[in-house]
């Protein structure tokens, strides 16, 4: 679906991507791991159009997206969150979700004006759509507060909830799960696979819980200082030398229990 | 051909008074970049706290001279300039106490701050007046001129002068010095990076043990400081009256933002590039042009690119086209 | 039994009208790791906030080595020793790497450098970005600044709002072993982690909180061996 | 909802108040003012509280607004037109001609020395083309009668035809400025409004052939009828002595009314438009692209369409309301537009009412011009109250007494402060 | 029964430093006939004071509707500057048949007006005052100047006609440019005016405003050394604040031979204020006219004395100038025709405006030294 050629993106004189090339494959659950500062947002963001590459290209289903302005790729079907949360904070959550599907008629000012019976309909759909999303996300009791209010790990729940509000083909998911409590994260883990399963969604997801990338992504792709590192399943890039050496390390070293 | 007077009548025209005006834009522009980069709004009662301070100023003027106290070439009022300072920033400290503390408390927008301090310049600007009232004083004294035209011309033989005031040059010593010393102090010392990380995290300043009453005072006795010797300086070289020290926020502010608003060194690029962009493309080349071409090339017409009618625009459409190029300003400044 | 050094003993209180916090209470003796959990939106971080002073108790108190202080300022909790890393908007975005940390030993009169060598040492990546605006930083890196923000202060207590979020596996390895060494040393720690298996295994005491009150309490190897606990908070 | 109705009756009180204990032509006087006041509140709320754009150009649009009344409603000067009208207008298409080419050069051509040669050649060889057609055309026109006339005249039109006219040139304008500056954020386009704003009155001020210039236009046409006329029609003068009133004061009042009649109605209309507009999706989606454009832009918001859409609208409201201030006046004077008053004064009704909310800009209209107006003889009998105590022909009361007209604006400030301090996010907050 | 008049005039605003001198200079005549306590049946005169602010033509639209519907005056001295005198005259003048008479506005278009007979103005035309101006230059063997004016519609009204008459005249303009008032800094202007030469500069701006920016700008960089100062130039203060290197400038205001030009200044330093300043002398003309024209008609209602007030102004007749208010009380009582000269040998012509003879003067140590009247 997604394929990334030898991808550049630099700031000033720093290589935050040096030469990435990926590829995602139509219905699949990509995991992208790597160590901190490995360059996976900024190759998020880059794919998202919210940066200009340096150099190297960005496709999507064969067809060119390369610097596109990230509210054309998302009507083109492709999906981000944000590892830190963007809420719209002098909104309420419920509003937080509506505001996301394209082309409401109710955004043109002539149907605001002279079309309210339609518009109202069409909010009513909406309004519904997204108390079910807040619903599954656990946060209902939340519809009404303004999204400011909210905690950090429900802000995070708001994020994966607005990709839920439409239809997508591929959805960027970076570290939806950071922050997220780890039942209600193999919850979203379920869902994921689900939208995966059913409607044919494509996932492109970041984290760094390695429970539960095993449990959902195959292939898993490492990235360390800007390049991909290692790529295979879950099991070939656990046991990588250099995998686990950049990034998974071996465990804690003081001995954990009695310490005192 | 001669180089020499066409040098010297750009000179004597362009480059000094634009330097002069430039720096004396810089020293206000510093006070407003600073209380935006630490305080995180646009002061509008900074015209006015100028005013104010000069207005002190004048008045420990006339009571050293009074006194018969002067300072030799210097004008007395340099010596009257602490007392300025010093009663400038009790009353700006008053009113942080008075009127800003408690939006600051409630984590007002800054536009709100905007407008308060709006309701500030307005008390403010009635307080001047009511004081000193509204006419032009002048209050310099000692040696007006470094070196006079006529006497330039007299020595040097040229048939062009050129004409320094003392006052022009103490402010383009005055200004350079400050905002080396601003820029210092915000980078270097303890107390200028707390107030940095004040105004980009208040609660984590807090964290931190920064004491945020202190940021604040401090904020407000530099920014006094600041537009007080400003004001004082202007005063010098030009004269004191209320409604000019108004009319001068706007292209304080424009050097301020130009420059990048909370950088000391975008405050004097910004100072130079409108005082330079007012005086330089509605300069009439004529008189270098007639001194340059062979006479028989000697323009006609006055070689002005644009009429002195639009000096505000060009400057300001010169403003637009650097904010064009460099949205937050030459010296990457912050945006609220 | 003795006081426990830190306590913020059955707090009450919100942000506005409604209470977050349910009489909810947090403690941590000397030299330990007091671990919670919960789920999202539970009060975790406003119970953190308030027996930080950031928020205001309608009842309940804040007691450090005894001393009452539920009256005190932030500024003064952090002269009394207590640092805090909060969940979010921990890092100064438009200082440099290097100025974070100065900005953490603000209070500090002593030398600083040695502090700052050890937690370069901690995170390596941190030095080599020690120019660098913080605000510039990947989202894993600004929580190691914001860390290595608070070991600068060398506090009695440092509390900590999820500091793992975002962190790689290696480097939250580190921070953890970095956190049992700090606590060897006479350090209280209290901290929140939804990485709470990892967080719970070094824990001495770990707490469950739902809804602003204390559904679990006991030690963390007890409270992992709950299977309650974790299949409801920690992720079965 | 009912803190919002209590302050509008309060507002009402004050208005009724300067009726009875003024006059009732007073009271008109400073409501209609006090209506084109608010429209100019809504517009600039539209820009800033929708969508968070620091407009502080609004000068500018009014004065393009009264600048449109002054091009639809003026008479013609009798052979202006065919003196130089044609050579303007030829000169100004060319003028546009030569940006537009300029801005082709640069988006066709490679990055290099020679786009920058041919920029520089489209641009200069423009100028001087744009002057040689521009510059006699415009000498032709100015010669025609100077002391009265000197400039290309209006089309004559009805004047209440200026009114969408302000509107649609200010929009004109924001377009072009919305172009090239909403790409700045906060105080960087703040000042980028400015500046334009403060070339918009430089034109206005110094080319003489559109408006006069400095030399001002005066007795523009009125849509109401005059006072004098009303006085002199018999049928007027019994309906008015019938009511038992004074015929030169009915007049008065009546002119004025009709004027407050037609201001309700646009102001109606506006507020009407604007409620529906922010209460609708569109108005959720504008609200979030001020929250976080970034998050907007990738929720599939084309957030620079959406702020220019927003930053025209505001503008062509601004233009409406210049227009009608304009008329109101019945003259165009370039030299009395000042930010102070036309901006600043703007933005302290949109945030004392409350940004982000309609009817909170509508309140700040009315609540701050009255104050503008009254904080003259409020000063003064403040001053009056301070000096009551003092013995006369003391130093301090004669002093004072001199200082008299000062307190105007230090009142102002006074109650400003007052205002914000009991509702630090405007009277009637947005959301 | 007591008399009300208006004062509107900028008392905030750019030209705040002058207004005070003006609204005391009105107050003067209002004094006098105070004192003489002989107006009408022995009717007190009251002054109410209004802000124009000289630039918001709304907010002194408003503040004259204050003055007239609610302070009932009776006639107004006023407005200054000519945006916002159109704007009163307009709507609230002429809607309430209220006389107004202002002493510093001088916008031509004025004239045009439609006034209904109500709007009087005591400062001279612009045009007039130009070719006087080109006159004395050419005398001087003025060969060229340069102008600088302050960008309002007095000083472009002024700087137009001057080029005109003295081009007419032979001479010629190097340059004609505007300054604003109020503003930081002329550097560019002087810089462009230095560029363009010639004989000397004529600065048609305020003393105490732009204009005095420009010729200390211009001496201290030794642009121009001689400067021609219009009325609105002429004052001490400009002698105080220059000094010495102002001798030798010269110019006009308006004004006679008569003693009323010397008369008022004495009134004022009575007074106590600076009688120099300007437009004092106008003021005080235009509120005695008011007055006058009152005792002429028999009756304070505008309706009855508006056409009263040329006549009053107007020969044949007594001549009248300041301090004589009194006594003209007494003649207008007796049925004997008076002929206003006042402080500016007041002329009133055409639509209302006064003809203006000026006075040509020079400044010689630090004083204005009278050359003569035209
Ligand atoms: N605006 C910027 N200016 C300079 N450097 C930047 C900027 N944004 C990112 N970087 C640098 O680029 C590198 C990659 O950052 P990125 O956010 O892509 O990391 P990441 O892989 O997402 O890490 P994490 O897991 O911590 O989120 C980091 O070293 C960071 O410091
Ligand atoms: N500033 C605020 N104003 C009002 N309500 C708030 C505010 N911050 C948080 N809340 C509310 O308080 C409740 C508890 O929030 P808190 O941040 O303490 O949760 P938490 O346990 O830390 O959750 P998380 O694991 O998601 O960080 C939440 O329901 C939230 O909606
Ligand atoms: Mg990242
Ligand atoms: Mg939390």
């Amino acid at each position: 679906m997604i394929a990334v050629e030898n991808l550049h993106r630099h700031f000033g004189g720093f290589r935050a991507v040096d030469g990435a090339s990926l590829q995602i494959a139509t219905g699949s659950i990509t995991g992208l791991i790597g160590p901190n500062g490995a360059g996976k947002t900024t190759l998020f963001n880059v794919i998202a159009g919210r940066l200009p590459p340096t150099s190297g290209r960005v496709t999507m289903d064969g067809e060119e997206i390369t610097g596109l302005p990230p509210h054309a790729l998302f009507h083109k079907g492709l999906l981000r969150t944000f590892q830190i949360a963007h809420e719209f904070g002098s909104m309420s959550v419920r509003e937080n979700l509506m505001m996301v599907p394209a082309r409401q008629s109710g955004e043109t000012l002539w149907n605001a004006w002279f079309r309210r019976g339609a518009v109202a309909a069409e909010e009513r759909r909406l309004r519904d759509k997204a108390d079910e999303v807040l619903e599954f996300l656990t946060i209902s009791h939340l519809a009404d507060e303004k999204a400011s209010n909210i905690s950090g790990g429900q802000k995070k729940l708001l994020e994966l909830g607005r990709t839920m509000m439409v239809d997508a083909k591929i959805v960027f998911l970076d570290e939806v799960g950071a922050g997220v409590n780890r039942t209600l994260l193999n919850t979203i883990g379920d869902a994921i696979v689900r939208l995966n399963e059913e409607r044919g969604y494509t996932f492109c997801v970041i984290e760094h819980d390695m429970d539960f990338i095993a449990r959902l992504c195959n292939p898993v792709i490492c990235m360390a200082e800007g390049k991909v590192l290692a790529e295979g399943t879950v099991e070939e890039v656990k046991n990588d030398e250099r995998v686990i050496e950049a990034y998974l390390g071996t465990g804690l070293k003081n001995k954990v229990v009695g310490h005192a | 051909m001669d180089i020499l007077n066409a040098l010297v009548a750009f000179l004597n025209f362009v480059f000094v008074p634009g330097l002069a005006y430039g720096a004396q834009l810089a020293l206000g522009a510093l006070g407003v970049t600073l209380i935006y980069g630490i305080l995180r709004f646009s002061n509008f009662a900074h015209g006015d706290t100028m005013a104010f301070g000069t207005m002190v100023t004048i008045l420990g003027t006339w009571g050293l001279q009074a006194a018969g106290v002067t300072a030799g070439p210097l004008p007395t009022a340099l010596l009257a300039l602490p007392l300025g300072i010093a009663v400038t920033a009790a009353l700006v400290l008053a009113t942080d106490r008075a009127v800003y503390r408690f939006y600051r408390r409630q984590k007002a927008a800054p536009t709100i701050l905007v407008i308060v301090s709006l309701g500030v310049m307005f008390v403010m600007n009635g307080i001047v007046r009511f004081i000193i009232g509204v006419e032009e004083i002048g209050f310099a004294d000692g040696e007006r001129f470094l070196i006079t035209a006529g006497d330039f011309r007299k020595m040097t033989g040229l048939s062009e002068g050129l004409a320094i005031k003392t006052t022009q040059a103490i402010t383009v010593v005055t200004a350079l010095i400050v905002v080396a010393a601003l820029f210092w102090f915000l980078n270097r010392t303890r107390t200028g990076k707390s107030m940095r990380a004040f105004s980009d995290n208040e609660d984590l300043a807090l964290l931190s043990g920064i004491n945020p009453e202190r940021v604040v005072a401090v904020t407000w006795i530099l920014a006094a400081a600041l537009a007080t010797t400003a004001g004082v300086l202007y005063g010098l070289d030009k004269s004191f009256k209320a409604f000019t020290y108004f009319q001068l926020l706007l292209p304080i502010f424009a050097a301020a933002i130009v420059g990048g608003l909370g950088s000391p060194l975008g405050a004097i690029a910004g100072g130079f590039v409108i005082a330079f962009s007012e005086v330089t493309v509605t300069y009439a080349w004529k008189k270098v042009a007639t001194y340059l071409l062979p006479d028989a090339l000697a323009p006609d017409g006055l070689v002005q690119l644009m009429s002195t009618d639009y000096k505000f625009a060009v400057s300001f459409t010169i403003l637009i086209i650097v904010l064009l190029f460099m949205p937050t300003g030459l010296f990457k400044g912050k945006s609220v | 039994m003795a006081e426990p050094f830190l306590i913020g003993e059955s707090m009450t209180g919100g942000y506005g009208a409604a209470d977050i916090l349910h009489g909810c209470t947090l403690a941590v003796e000397k030299g330990q790791i007091a671990v919670i959990v919960g789920p999202n939106g539970a009060g975790k971080s406003t119970a953190m906030k308030a027996v930080f002073g950031m928020l205001r108790l309608r009842a309940g108190h804040v007691k450090l080595e005894g001393e009452d202080i539920t009256a005190l300022t932030p500024q003064a909790r952090v002269a009394k020793g207590m640092a805090f890393v909060p969940q979010t908007h921990n890092i100064f975005t438009s200082m440099t790497v290097e100025e974070n940390l100065e900005m953490g030993a603000f209070l500090r009169r002593d030398d600083i450098r040695g502090t700052m060598e050890q937690v370069y040492e901690l995170f390596p990546i941190l030095k080599d970005k020690r120019r660098q605006a913080a605000g510039e930083l990947s989202g894993g890196q600004r929580q190691q600044v914001a860390v290595g923000r608070a070991l600068m202060t060398q506090p009695k207590v440092l509390m900590l709002d999820e500091p793992t979020a975002g962190v790689s596996p290696i480097v939250m390895d580190e921070l953890f072993d970095r956190i049992i060494e700090v606590a060897r040393t006479g350090i209280s720690i209290l901290m929140v982690e939804q990485n709470a298996r990892q967080a719970l295994m070094i824990a001495d005491k770990g707490y469950v909180l739902v809804q602003g009150a204390n559904r679990f309490t006991d030690t963390g190897p007890a409270l992992m061996a709950d299977p309650e606990v974790r299949r409801s908070f920690l992720g079965g | 909802m009912n803190r919002t109705l209590l302050l509008f009756a309060f507002v009402a009180l004050l208005f009724v108040g300067t009726g009875v204990l003024q006059s009732w032509n007073s009271a008109l006087g400073i409501l209609n003012m006090a209506l084109i006041s608010a429209i100019m509140a809504l517009g600039v709320n539209m820009q800033w509280g929708y969508a968070g754009l620091f407009n502080v150009g609004v000068m500018g649009f009014v004065a393009l607004g009264g600048l449109a009344v002054v091009v639809t409603a003026a008479q013609p000067v009798p052979g202006a037109f065919s003196a130089g009208g044609w050579g303007v207008l030829a000169a100004l298409a060319l003028g546009a001609a030569t940006i537009g080419g300029a801005v082709a050069v640069w988006r066709r051509m490679a990055k290099g020395w020679a786009r920058t040669v041919a920029l520089l050649a489209v641009l200069i060889g423009g100028f001087f083309a744009y002057r040689a057609i521009f510059d006699p055309a415009v000498a032709a026109i100015e010669a025609i009668n100077p002391a009265l006339y000197g400039n290309i005249g209006g089309l004559g039109l009805p004047v209440l035809l200026a009114w969408p006219a302000g509107g649609l040139l200010a929009a004109l304008a924001a377009w072009a400025i919305g172009k090239t500056a909403l790409g700045l954020r906060s105080d960087y386009l703040a000042i980028a409004t400015l500046g334009i704003a403060e070339i918009i009155i430089a034109v206005m001020k110094n080319e003489d052939w559109l408006a006069r210039g400095v030399k001002n236009m005066i007795s523009l046409p009125r849509p109401v009828p005059y006072e004098v006329d009303l006085q002199q029609s018999a049928g007027f003068v019994a309906w008015a002595q019938g009511w038992g009133y004074d015929p030169v004061t009915a007049s008065a009042i009546v002119v004025k009314l009709c004027y407050a009649a037609l201001f309700v109605a646009v102001l109606a209309i506006i507020v009407t438009l604007s409620e529906l507009a922010l209460r609708s999706p569109w108005g959720r989606m504008m609200r979030a692209i001020r929250d976080n454009e970034v998050a907007a832009e990738a929720m599939g918001k084309d957030v620079t369409r959406r702020h220019l859409q927003i930053f025209v609208l505001g503008a062509a409201v601004i233009g409406i309301a210049g227009a009608m201030m304009t008329t109101l006046d019945s003259q165009l004077t370039p030299g009395t537009y000042n930010p102070l008053r036309f901006t600043f004064l703007v933005w302290v009704m949109v945030i004392v009412g409350g940004s982000g909310s309609n009817w909170g800009a509508v309140l700040g209209g009315f609540l701050i011009w009255w104050l503008w107006v009254m904080v003259e003889p409020i000063g003064l009998s403040l001053l009056g109250a301070i000096t009551a105590g003092m013995a006369d022909g003391s130093w301090l009361k004669a002093h004072l007494q001199d200082s008299a007209a000062h307190m105007r604006l230090l009142t102002m400030g006074l109650i400003l402060l007052l205002v914000l301090r009991f509702s630090p996010r405007g009277l009637i907050p947005g959301r | 029964e007591d008399v009300k008049m208006g004062i509107i005039l900028g008392f905030t605003g750019p030209l705040e430093s002058i207004t005070p001198n003006m609204a005391s200079g009105a107050e003067l005549a209002v004094n006098e006939v105070n004192e003489a306590g002989t107006l009408l049946e022995g009717s007190k005169v009251t002054v109410v004071r209004a802000d124009s602010t000289c630039v918001d033509a709304a907010a002194a639209t408003a503040a004259a509707e204050r003055l007239v519907t609610s302070d009932k005056v009776q006639g107004i001295m006023g407005a200054d500057c000519s945006g916002v005198t159109g704007a009163v005259l307009q709507n609230v003048a002429r809607p309430n048949g209220v006389v107004m008479i202002s002493p510093s506005a001088t916008s031509p278009a004025l004239s045009e007006a439609e006034d209904d007979g109500l709007f009087f103005r005591t400062a001279p035309s612009d045009a007039r005052q130009g070719e006087v101006i080109a006159e004395i230059l050419k005398e001087r063997d003025i060969g060229s100047v340069a102008i600088t004016y302050t960008n309002n519609d007095y000083g472009k009204g002024l700087a137009d006609s001057i080029q005109q008459a003295f081009e007419k005249a032979g001479g010629k303009v190097t340059i004609s440019a505007a300054h604003e008032d109020g503003k930081a800094d002329y550097s560019a202007e002087v810089a462009a005016l230095a560029a363009a030469g010639g004989d000397m500069l004529v600065v048609a701006g305020y003393v105490d405003q732009g204009g005095k920016g420009v010729i200390q700008a211009a001496l201290d960089t030794g642009a121009f050394e001689t400067f021609f100062l219009p009325d609105g130039m002429y004052g001490d203060a400009l002698v105080e604040a220059i000094g010495s290197p102002l001798d030798g400038s010269f110019g006009t205001v308006p004004g006679t031979d008569s003693e009323g030009a010397t008369k008022i200044l004495d009134m004022a330093k009575e007074a106590g204020f600076d009688g120099t300043s300007s437009y004092v002398g106008e003021s005080y003309d235009a509120a005695s006219l008011i007055l006058l024209a009152m005792q002429a008609a028999g009756s304070a209602a505008p309706a009855d004395y508006k056409s009263k007030i040329e006549e009053v102004a107007n020969a044949p007749g007594e001549k009248i100038y300041p301090g004589d208010l009194a006594k003209a009380i007494e003649l207008l009582k007796a049925g004997t025709d008076i002929d206003y000269v006042g402080a500016t040998n007041v002329e009133l012509i055409g639509p209302g405006e006064s003809a203006g003879s000026f006075r040509e003067y020079t400044v010689k140590d630090g004083k204005f030294e009278t050359d003569r009247f035209r």
